[in-house]
């Protein structure tokens, strides 16, 4: 038990990325609202990019915008461990704008299916399908 | 005309956003200024009647304006905590309602402001303006103060009128 | 000294959100909550902006002005954004006709709204 | 394995020449007789380039011409040995007499589609040529399928529900066992001995382990289905449905007798005739054989349509081949080889018979052939002669490869399959010569003919009369194919 | 025990709890619209997540898309959709 | 990161106040969450999206990196008001705000 | 610019050309189609290129982007497998967008040009996909293709969009899993690049460390999603059946096949055959799973009445082949992976053309479509006859020698399971097909019902070129097996398999 | 359903929960995530591009490549909701009923968002000029500039906003953008460079660090109006179910 509470504590932005993460996978899977659906997709990939960003922080640095002051071409050393991993938040920015993109086109086939179907219930779309 | 004292504020709002001042920034600052100048030029004077030195004049006007605004939401805001806080009070003088008046600003931005205004003060709360008809939310016969009991123009209104119409 | 008057404004702003806060929770229909909400959130975020430019000034510079200045203009933008979303939010619900609470005790005049709702409920 | 004195791509040429003709049938569509000359042309090419290659095999020589790389280790490539030869031979000859023949009946009948008709058939004989060429497993396979394909159009000529039920069962019998039994074993072949060539010695190293051997030995033989090795057959009478010039073409030359000549193939080239003896797994091709020759000509006994007791005695006949292969001694082996000259021939002339009246009398049931002999003396007599070299009485081609079978069935010291031999030659006659006998030596009044039936067309007798000369010729002169039989077994 | 890996772990176990409470409840409100709102709340926390994470970029890409677009795109849907949910 | 005890005492400061802020933020995310109209959640978000402009600048405030945080505030307090605006909108069109549904599915969760 | 260029050319200009026909496409419909061909020819003819100069040199190319070093940057890496994906990736995009224009007037009424740029997007997102060396690139890409692949069959015939949503639903899980895996491994060794992973995913730290397992795990599952694996594949036959002919024609073709190339890819070049095998230990179970997916596909494609249905779900048995194959763990197994990619892509490439022709010309997809096709369109419904020899495996086309090797894989490791799996397909797909030409070309004639025996109908040139070439390309591969097993396919084996 | 669902989300969580102990501690500046590969960013992005934001400088050069895509897929988002929503025939019954019209009930809104616009113009603009020294950058910066026309559409409505920025035009920015950003990378590969190496613009008379710097904010310029474009374009679309008359 000693040990364990360290092991939960210590990575809580991973047990918060893994909640949301499974929050949204089950919300995909189970919801029966296609518009549910759409948001537990954000939800999901939020959690991603959750566990993505947490990665790349580093205890006691800062942002990954360089200080100003060295002069224009960093005559002065920079300490990489100051500055928090620029990477993930690279790729994150990325994933962010693949997010709203495919929530857009979700959102747009969702009305394609409520003007065909008249509703976005899952189990009334599939009834008027087999009809 | 009005573009170009667009270009003017947006161009002060850029210098003070960027704080960069070498020429590179500059240029790039110049040609975004441009750009939404012309953009937007009929947005932040769309109204056309009034002439560039009245605007200023209403600027000018508008700060002592504000500080007397600034200092009745603090005063008002008490009075609404004081009904959230206070169980007794609130059963006591918690009283919603709405009421209507008409106002006799003419420009829409006076308007604007005024409702603004009210909104700000807390307790009450301008739901909509028909045509010169305010309709305004007031949590408290108190809060509601003149603006439901003053016959020709509450307090506010007047103010607002000063500042816009130059009228005392 | 500039370190007390940035905690005294931030606890005042702090004050007053918490009385935002409480009234937002209690009080007992959405007008009234919408007050709560509009201007205790205006303030409260205004005093402790205020604050946090204050401090911002503590070490002074030129950036650290502009900085300042950019607080303000976050301010600014709350004063103005801030009671317009108030007022559309509580243009929706009057629009909406929502329910609004009256004080029992002493029945005021109906408003303008009460009468068709009842109309349109009880045919 | 010299190369041949000339033209080294003869063997693809041969199988090539066919293939050229499919366009220009397709073209000439609306010109039978230009079409059928097309057919003429390729099969007297196609016979002639098999000729020349004949004496240069005669020689003792094999001649391999590798085609292209298909797979790594495996190349598409093209042997021409006796045995190949032989079958060969056999079958573009006969490909020259049935197009007369199918031109009569066709035409007799004035059939749809003979435009389809010409193209499979020219298809089909240039797989069946490359199965006989084919230098190694995986070409044998390649073209073995390709003649299903082929073969399929044929048989669902009528596209009526019949015929297309027949054609259903004959291709999922034979893609079903090719792909799930051939297709496989090859593949197991190749991955224990990393090699598909056909060699004498076989490809099995001889500490292959005998369950393995045993299990893979009956997928080949189950996997060539066109065989029609008895649990397998029922594609075959099946398959009747089709125009009889195709029934001649399956059950006598290239359909039945690829299957047959593929497992003989595997069986001398990949295993290895002394392998099968050594592990004496050829008892047991010997006992499956055996039990198909003999069930099969009960059942032909009891059949009264005449092509379907022909297709019954057919199945008997086939596994008389491969019994014969099976016994793993020389003589049997080339006895089994000449057989699949003989019976061919034989065969064919049956066909063509059953056939021929049809054409002329629209009959198809033996029971209503009584006394046919008096209208259609010349057939019945070729069908006489087509039942004697069947069941391998003299004078007919068919008594040397019998003769052969029972010398290998003594070599091998497997008396019991001479019994086999004997007994299914009297189910043979019992078969046979009832429906000759009745033909010809009926009371005027039993005859069920009128007066005016007379013989089939020209174009139909001729073959007939052709392939039952041949088979005489045979018996009197079998030293060609003799020759080409005794070298596929020494040569290799 | 050294587990405050953040400097703002007080910020974090806050943010984290009420992000939590968003997505649940962004999933379980029968209102569509409400959804919609919830959604654009839970975006407002994760950017501030995210800001605190010193992940300014993302914090200001989320910011805008949050705020700005993706609440107002699934309010414009639920525009032409029915409201409520089954579950 | 803090060299003298004003500065840290400063920090004690923002880190207490930020995570006052953070907890009475609970209570707009009460109305948000289960507020029975829809109009009301829209309050407590509104709510929530002023004070997390706030909690930006505090944050760069804590990190001593002002100048490069107050951007997203600021994009926070543009912004901020198109949600409700478009909610807003909405209702305008849709007249009901679901007030009895709407309380069973506040209850449900 | 010199021939170094050719990668990024392959890539640059469908995607210049997507916003060039959107720009311009507009006006008129020609133009836009003019645009696409002169696109994709010219992507073909760069892919050939390249191909070419990867056979002249056999060294895998390294084109580094923005001139950044590779761990720094991102690169693209074209070796043997890549040019050989990318020419069938280009190639099957030139002829589907040939034979796109009529059926692209019949069915999508307008905004042709929209389409049309889509088209492009769809076929740079696959070719990025598989041209590059980065795992963080690949999903970026891998979310481009699937974006405007749910666009495409969005706008099919009847209702597509239910179908196309659970395509979103189902893509997105599977790229989020994929992401998800990638940062597993990122923040195990902190890299993105592919080679960089490999080389420090060898050590054996790694090679015991969970999260790198769990990050494998991840990504699999994330591409078999995306590639319709057996239990995953529920999204794919109501997707696809719906689309519009040219869509299915593009997408049903190369989408999968490129996942499973993905697949390969980072299962060699991310991860390592040890580690694939080795470490994880399950191939075993994955390739039963592959052969229930055989088997479940045939089944349910025998049980389909509606063309392209059935289509689609003989494409979820193909990628049961694929993924067995892949996880036989022997040279001869992977060898008939990567050449089934090629031959399976051709080869529904075919057959798609020739059921979306008919579809054209009949308008009906059913079965009764093919009544007595073959008088009616010859050409079209021996493409048709081609294309189904080849799935079934029927020598000299090129499904046959894919399935040797893949048989012949499953024999070495004794998976027998497999092989039956991928017999009793066969035999399954030989019932269907014959099935169909039994309709086509042997339609009863017994004579109860039929009138005049139809006229001769067959589909515009446009349409019977693509198709024609495409028949032809399976004949031709197959009998160029040798060649191209030994110059390519034996190259992309793995050391140490 | 839900039951499968539970078991499969479990199963997951299952999967991810093993992992949890093999990762580095949080926040360790020597875990291999932070120790590999960012510090040569960290280090380099100043001296080789001249941009303190190493996000961006990361962003638009090092994974140039990636953000070109991350553009196309805006704009591939935008054409796909275009191509599936909007209606060319305008004889179908309307999507949205028409909003109560009431005259000079706006006014508030209309004010402010007249007063609100042109500075989140302006601000937008400042956020894509300095993306190299603050936050934000081109995505950021597009966004903005798209919200403050939804809002514009917002307070007026969707046909006032149209006059203004027609649907055409959207479309043609939204491909000026990607056509920018390529174009950019196209150019250098003419210039004899690679794709993307902004280094070949030097021929314009920039140092090469500088040259990357233009680069950089080159780039920037067109993702901000793809996604302006796009942003805008999206909301028209989704808010007026296509019909593009009647929006939110």
């Amino acid at each position: 038990m000693a040990d364990f509470l360290p092991y939960i504590v210590a990575k809580y932005n991973y047990w918060a990325a893994l909640v949301l993460l499974l929050i949204g996978l089950y919300g995909m899977i189970a919801k029966n609202n296609l518009l549910k659906k759409v948001i537990a997709m954000s939800i999901f990939q939020s959690a991603i990019i959750l566990f993505y960003v947490s990665m790349g922080d580093k205890k006691g640095s800062t942002i990954p915008i360089l200080l100003h002051g060295h002069g224009e071409h960093g005559a002065l050393a920079i300490d990489p461990s100051q500055y928090a991993n620029p990477l993930p938040h690279v790729l994150m920015l990325t994933a962010i704008v693949v997010g709203v993109s495919t929530l857009g086109v979700a959102l747009a086939v969702l009305q394609k299916i409520h003007r065909v179907h008249g509703t976005i219930e899952e189990d009334e779309i599939l009834e008027s399908i087999e009809e | 005309m009005f573009t170009l004292a667009t270009f003017i504020i947006l161009a002060g709002a850029w210098l003070l956003l960027s704080g960069k001042f070498d020429a590179f920034h500059l240029a790039l600052g110049g040609i975004s200024c441009l750009l939404v100048a012309l953009i937007s030029q009929d947005l932040l004077f769309h109204e056309r009647k009034k002439g560039l030195a009245a605007r200023c004049g209403e600027a000018f006007r508008f700060l002592p304006y504000s500080c007397w605004l600034l200092y009745q939401i603090i005063v008002a805001n008490f009075h609404v905590i004081q009904l959230a806080i206070s169980p007794r009070l609130c059963e006591r003088e918690l009283d919603p309602h709405i009421f209507t008046f008409k106002t006799r600003l003419k420009s829409d931005f006076a308007k604007f402001v005024l409702a603004n205004s009210i909104t700000l003060t807390p307790g009450t709360v301008t739901i909509r303006i028909d045509e010169d008809v305010f309709h305004v939310h007031a949590i408290s016969r108190k809060a509601a103060g003149d603006l439901e009991t003053s016959e020709t123009m509450s307090e506010m209104e007047r103010r607002v009128a000063w500042v816009f119409e130059g009228r005392a | 000294m500039l370190n007390i008057v940035v905690m005294g404004l931030m606890l005042l702003g702090l004050f007053f959100f918490f009385g935002t806060s409480v009234g937002i929770v209690r009080f007992p229909d959405f007008y009234s909550r919408l007050h709560a909400a509009g201007k205790g959130d205006t303030l409260s975020s205004i005093l402790l902006l205020a604050g946090l430019a204050l401090y911002n000034l503590h070490h002074l510079s030129v950036d650290a002005i502009l900085v300042s200045v950019k607080i303000l203009f976050i301010i600014v933008f709350i004063f103005i954004a801030s009671p317009t979303a108030t007022h559309a939010i509580m243009d929706a619900g009057y629009e909406a006709r929502v329910k609004h609470w009256v004080k029992r005790k002493t029945p005021k005049e109906p408003w303008p709204g009460e009468e068709r709702r009842r109309q349109e409920r009880h045919p | 394995m010299e190369q041949l004195p000339f033209l080294p791509a003869t063997p693809a040429l041969a199988i090539l020449v066919s293939l050229l003709a499919v366009p220009c049938i397709y073209l000439s569509d609306q010109r039978p007789n230009l079409r059928e000359g097309w057919t003429f042309a390729a099969a007297f090419a196609k016979f002639f380039l098999i000729l020349s290659m004949a004496e240069w095999i005669l020689a003792g020589n094999t001649h391999t011409y590798e085609l292209c790389r298909i797979l790594p280790g495996v190349s598409l490539s093209f042997t021409v040995d006796g045995f190949g030869m032989l079958f060969a031979l056999v079958a573009s000859s006969l490909w020259i007499v049935t197009t007369i023949y199918s031109i009569g009946y066709m035409r007799g009948l004035n059939e749809h589609a003979q435009t389809r008709f010409f193209i499979c058939f020219a298809v089909a004989l240039s797989a069946t040529i490359g199965v006989a060429f084919a230098g190694n497993l995986l070409t044998l396979y390649i073209f073995y399928e390709i003649l299903s394909l082929s073969t399929y159009p044929l048989v669902t000529h009528h596209q009526d529900e019949e015929a297309r039920s027949g054609g259903r069962k004959y291709l999922t019998y034979l893609l079903s066992t090719s792909i799930g039994l051939a297709l496989p074993a090859m593949l197991i072949t190749y991955t224990l001995t990393g090699s598909l060539e056909f060699t004498s010695m076989g490809v099995f190293p001889a500490d292959t382990a005998k369950p393995l051997l045993t299990i893979l030995l009956l997928m080949f033989m189950f996997g060539f289905a066109k065989a029609g090795l008895m649990p397998l057959h029922s594609w075959l009478p099946g398959a009747m449905v089709a125009p009889t010039p195709v029934s001649a073409l399956l059950h006598a030359v290239a359909v039945v007798k690829v299957g047959v000549f593929s497992i003989v193939r595997v069986l001398t080239g990949i295993f290895g005739i002394d392998l099968l003896a050594a592990t004496s797994l050829n008892t047991l091709i010997c006992v499956i054989a055996a039990f198909s020759v003999l069930v099969s000509s009960l059942i032909a006994l009891s059949q009264d349509n005449l092509k379907r007791r022909l297709a019954f005695s057919t199945i008997g006949q086939l596994s008389y081949i491969i019994l014969g292969a099976g016994l793993a001694s020389r003589l049997g082996v080339q006895g089994s080889m000449l057989h699949i000259a003989m019976h061919a021939f034989g065969k064919i002339t049956l066909f063509f018979c059953a056939g021929a009246i049809f054409v002329a009398t629209g009959k198809k049931y033996i029971s209503e052939m009584v006394g046919i002999g008096r209208r259609m003396p010349v057939t019945m007599f070729a069908f006489f002669v087509g039942s004697l070299s069947v069941i391998g009485l003299p004078p007919a081609g068919g008594l040397i490869s019998k003769w052969f079978l029972v010398l290998g069935a003594m070599e091998a010291e497997m008396f019991w399959v001479l019994m086999v031999y004997l007994a299914s030659s009297f189910l043979n006659a019992a078969y046979f010569l009832p429906i000759v006998y009745r033909a010809f030596f009926c009371s005027e009044e039993e005859a069920q003919f009128e007066r005016k039936v007379a013989e089939a067309p020209l174009w139909c007798v001729v073959p007939l009369v052709l392939t039952a000369a041949v088979s005489v010729l045979f018996f009197f002169h079998p030293q060609p194919f003799f020759d080409l039989a005794v070298m596929a077994v020494q040569g290799r | 025990m050294n587990w405050d890996a953040s400097l703002l772990w007080q910020f974090d176990v806050l943010i984290i709890t009420m992000v939590i409470l968003c997505a649940v409840a962004a999933l379980t409100v029968r209102d569509l619209v409400s959804c919609a709102i919830i959604g654009g709340a839970y975006s407002f926390l994760m950017c501030l997540l995210w800001t605190e994470m010193l992940a300014v970029d993302v914090a200001f890409t989320e910011a805008a898309v949050g705020a700005g677009v993706s609440t107002v795109l699934l309010l414009g849907t639920a525009l032409h959709i029915k409201r409520k949910s089954k579950d | 990161m803090h060299g003298n005890i004003a500065d840290s005492a400063m920090e004690f400061f923002f880190i207490l106040s930020g995570v006052l802020l953070l907890l009475f933020m609970f209570m707009p995310l009460y109305r948000a969450i289960w507020g029975p109209t829809v109009i009301d959640r829209l309050v407590g978000v509104n709510v929530i999206g002023t004070k997390t402009t706030i909690m930006i600048v505090l944050i760069g405030t804590l990190y001593n990196r002002v100048d490069m945080f107050v951007d997203i505030a600021l994009t926070y307090a543009l912004l901020n008001f198109i949600a409700s605006l478009a909610a807003a909108r909405f209702f305008q069109r849709h007249k009901e705000v679901g007030l009895a549904e709407d309380r069973a599915g506040g209850q449900s969760c | 610019m010199t021939a170094a260029q050719f990668p990024i050319l392959i890539l640059i200009i469908p995607l210049l050309a997507a916003f060039a026909i959107s720009l311009f496409g507009g006006r008129r419909d020609k133009l836009a189609y003019g645009l696409l061909l002169a696109a994709m020819s010219g992507s073909f003819y760069a892919a050939l290129q390249t191909l070419l100069l990867v056979l002249e040199t056999n060294i895998p190319i390294h084109y580094r982007l923005g001139g950044w070093a590779p761990p720094y940057g991102i690169e693209l890496v074209i070796d043997h497998l890549n040019a050989m994906v990318l020419c069938l990736v280009s190639g099957c995009a030139l002829l589907t967008a040939i034979y796109s224009l009529p059926t692209v007037r019949a069915e999508i009424p307008d905004r042709i040009h929209h389409y049309y740029t889509l088209y492009c997007l769809l076929v740079t997102g696959l070719a990025g996909m598989v041209a590059t060396g980065d795992a963080f690139n690949l999903y970026v890409l891998l979310e481009i293709s699937a974006l405007s692949s749910y666009a495409m069959l969005a706008r099919g015939r009847g209702n597509a969009y239910y179908a196309t949503f659970k395509y979103i639903i189902m893509g997105t899980i599977g790229a989020c899993f994929y992401l998800l895996g990638v940062g597993y491994l990122y923040i195990k060794t902190g890299t993105l690049n592919m080679a960089d992973l490999f080389r420090l995913l060898a050590e054996e730290e790694m090679q015991q460390s969970i999260t790198i397992r769990i990050g494998f795990i991840l990504i699999m599952i994330g591409i078999w999603i995306k590639m319709a694996f057996f239990p995953l594949h529920g999204w794919l036959p109501n997707a696809y059946t719906r689309a519009s002919t040219t869509t299915s024609c593009l997408i049903a073709p190369l989408m999968t096949k490129v996942s499973v190339y993905i697949m390969l890819r980072l299962m060699f070049s991310v991860f390592s055959v040890e580690f694939v095998y080795g470490v994880i230990p399950w191939h075993e179970q994955i390739v039963w799973l592959a052969s229930l997916a055989i088997v479940a596909g045939s089944i349910s494609a025998l049980a389909q009445r509606n063309l392209k249905k059935m289509l689609t779900y003989i494409i979820v048995a193909e990628v049961g082949y694929m993924v067995g194959g892949a996880w036989l763990a022997n040279e001869s197994g992977l060898a008939g992976t990567v050449y089934h990619i090629l031959s399976d892509a051709l080869m529904t490439l075919a057959l798609f053309m020739a059921v979306g022709a008919i579809i054209h010309k009949t308008g009906k997809s059913s079965f009764a479509a093919m009544e007595g096709i073959f008088r009616k369109m010859p050409v079209t419904s021996a493409v048709f006859v081609l294309g189904g020899f080849a799935i079934i495996g029927i020598p000299p086309t090129c499904g046959f020698f894919s399935k040797w090797y893949l048989i012949r894989g499953g024999i070495e490791t004794g998976q027998w399971l497999f092989v039956g799996a991928l017999l009793f397909s066969s035999l399954i797909n030989a019932i269907i097909f014959f099935r169909l030409i039994e309709r086509a070309y042997f339609g009863d004639l017994s004579g109860h019902g039929h009138g005049p025996l139809p006229e001769r109908d067959e589909a515009p040139a446009v349409m019977l070129v693509p198709m024609v070439v495409t028949a032809a390309a399976l004949v031709i591969i197959g009998l160029y097996t040798s060649e191209i097993i030994g110059r390519i396919v034996l190259w992309t084996i793995p050391a140490g398999l | 359903m839900k039951k499968i669902a539970l078991l499969i989300t479990l199963a997951v969580g299952a999967l991810l929960i093993l992992a949890a102990e093999d990762f580095p501690r949080w926040g360790d500046a020597h875990a291999p995530a932070n120790d590999y590969l960012s510090p040569y960013y960290i280090e380099k992005s100043l001296e080789e591009t001249a941009v303190p934001n190493i996000v961006t400088a990361v962003l638009a050069d090092y994974r140039g490549y990636d953000t070109m895509f991350e553009t196309t897929v805006i704009f591939c988002a935008g054409i796909t909701v275009l191509t599936l929503l909007r209606r060319t025939q305008r004889k179908a019954p309307k999507a949205v009923r028409p909003r109560p019209a009431r005259q000079g009930a706006d006014v508030i809104l209309q004010s402010a968002s007249r007063l609100l616009v042109p500075v989140m113009q302006i601000f937008a603009l400042y956020v894509l000029a300095l993306g190299h020294h603050s936050p934000g950058g081109g995505f950021q910066a597009g966004v903005i500039l798209g919200a403050s026309f939804i809002l514009l559409a917002l307070s007026y409505d969707l046909k006032t906003m149209l006059a203004r920025l027609s649907e055409n035009t959207l479309l043609r920015l939204s491909a000026l953008g990607v056509i920018i950003y390529a174009g950019i990378g196209a150019l250098c590969l003419l210039l004899g460079d690679n794709f993307l190496a902004y280094a070949a613009l030097k021929v314009f008379g920039f140092s090469e660090v500088m040259a990357h710097s233009h680069g950089i904010l080159g780039v920037e310029l067109g993702v901000a109006v793809t996604v302006m474009a796009i942003m805008f374009s999206l909301y028209v679309d989704l808010a007026s179910g296509g019909d593009l008359d009647e929006g939110l």
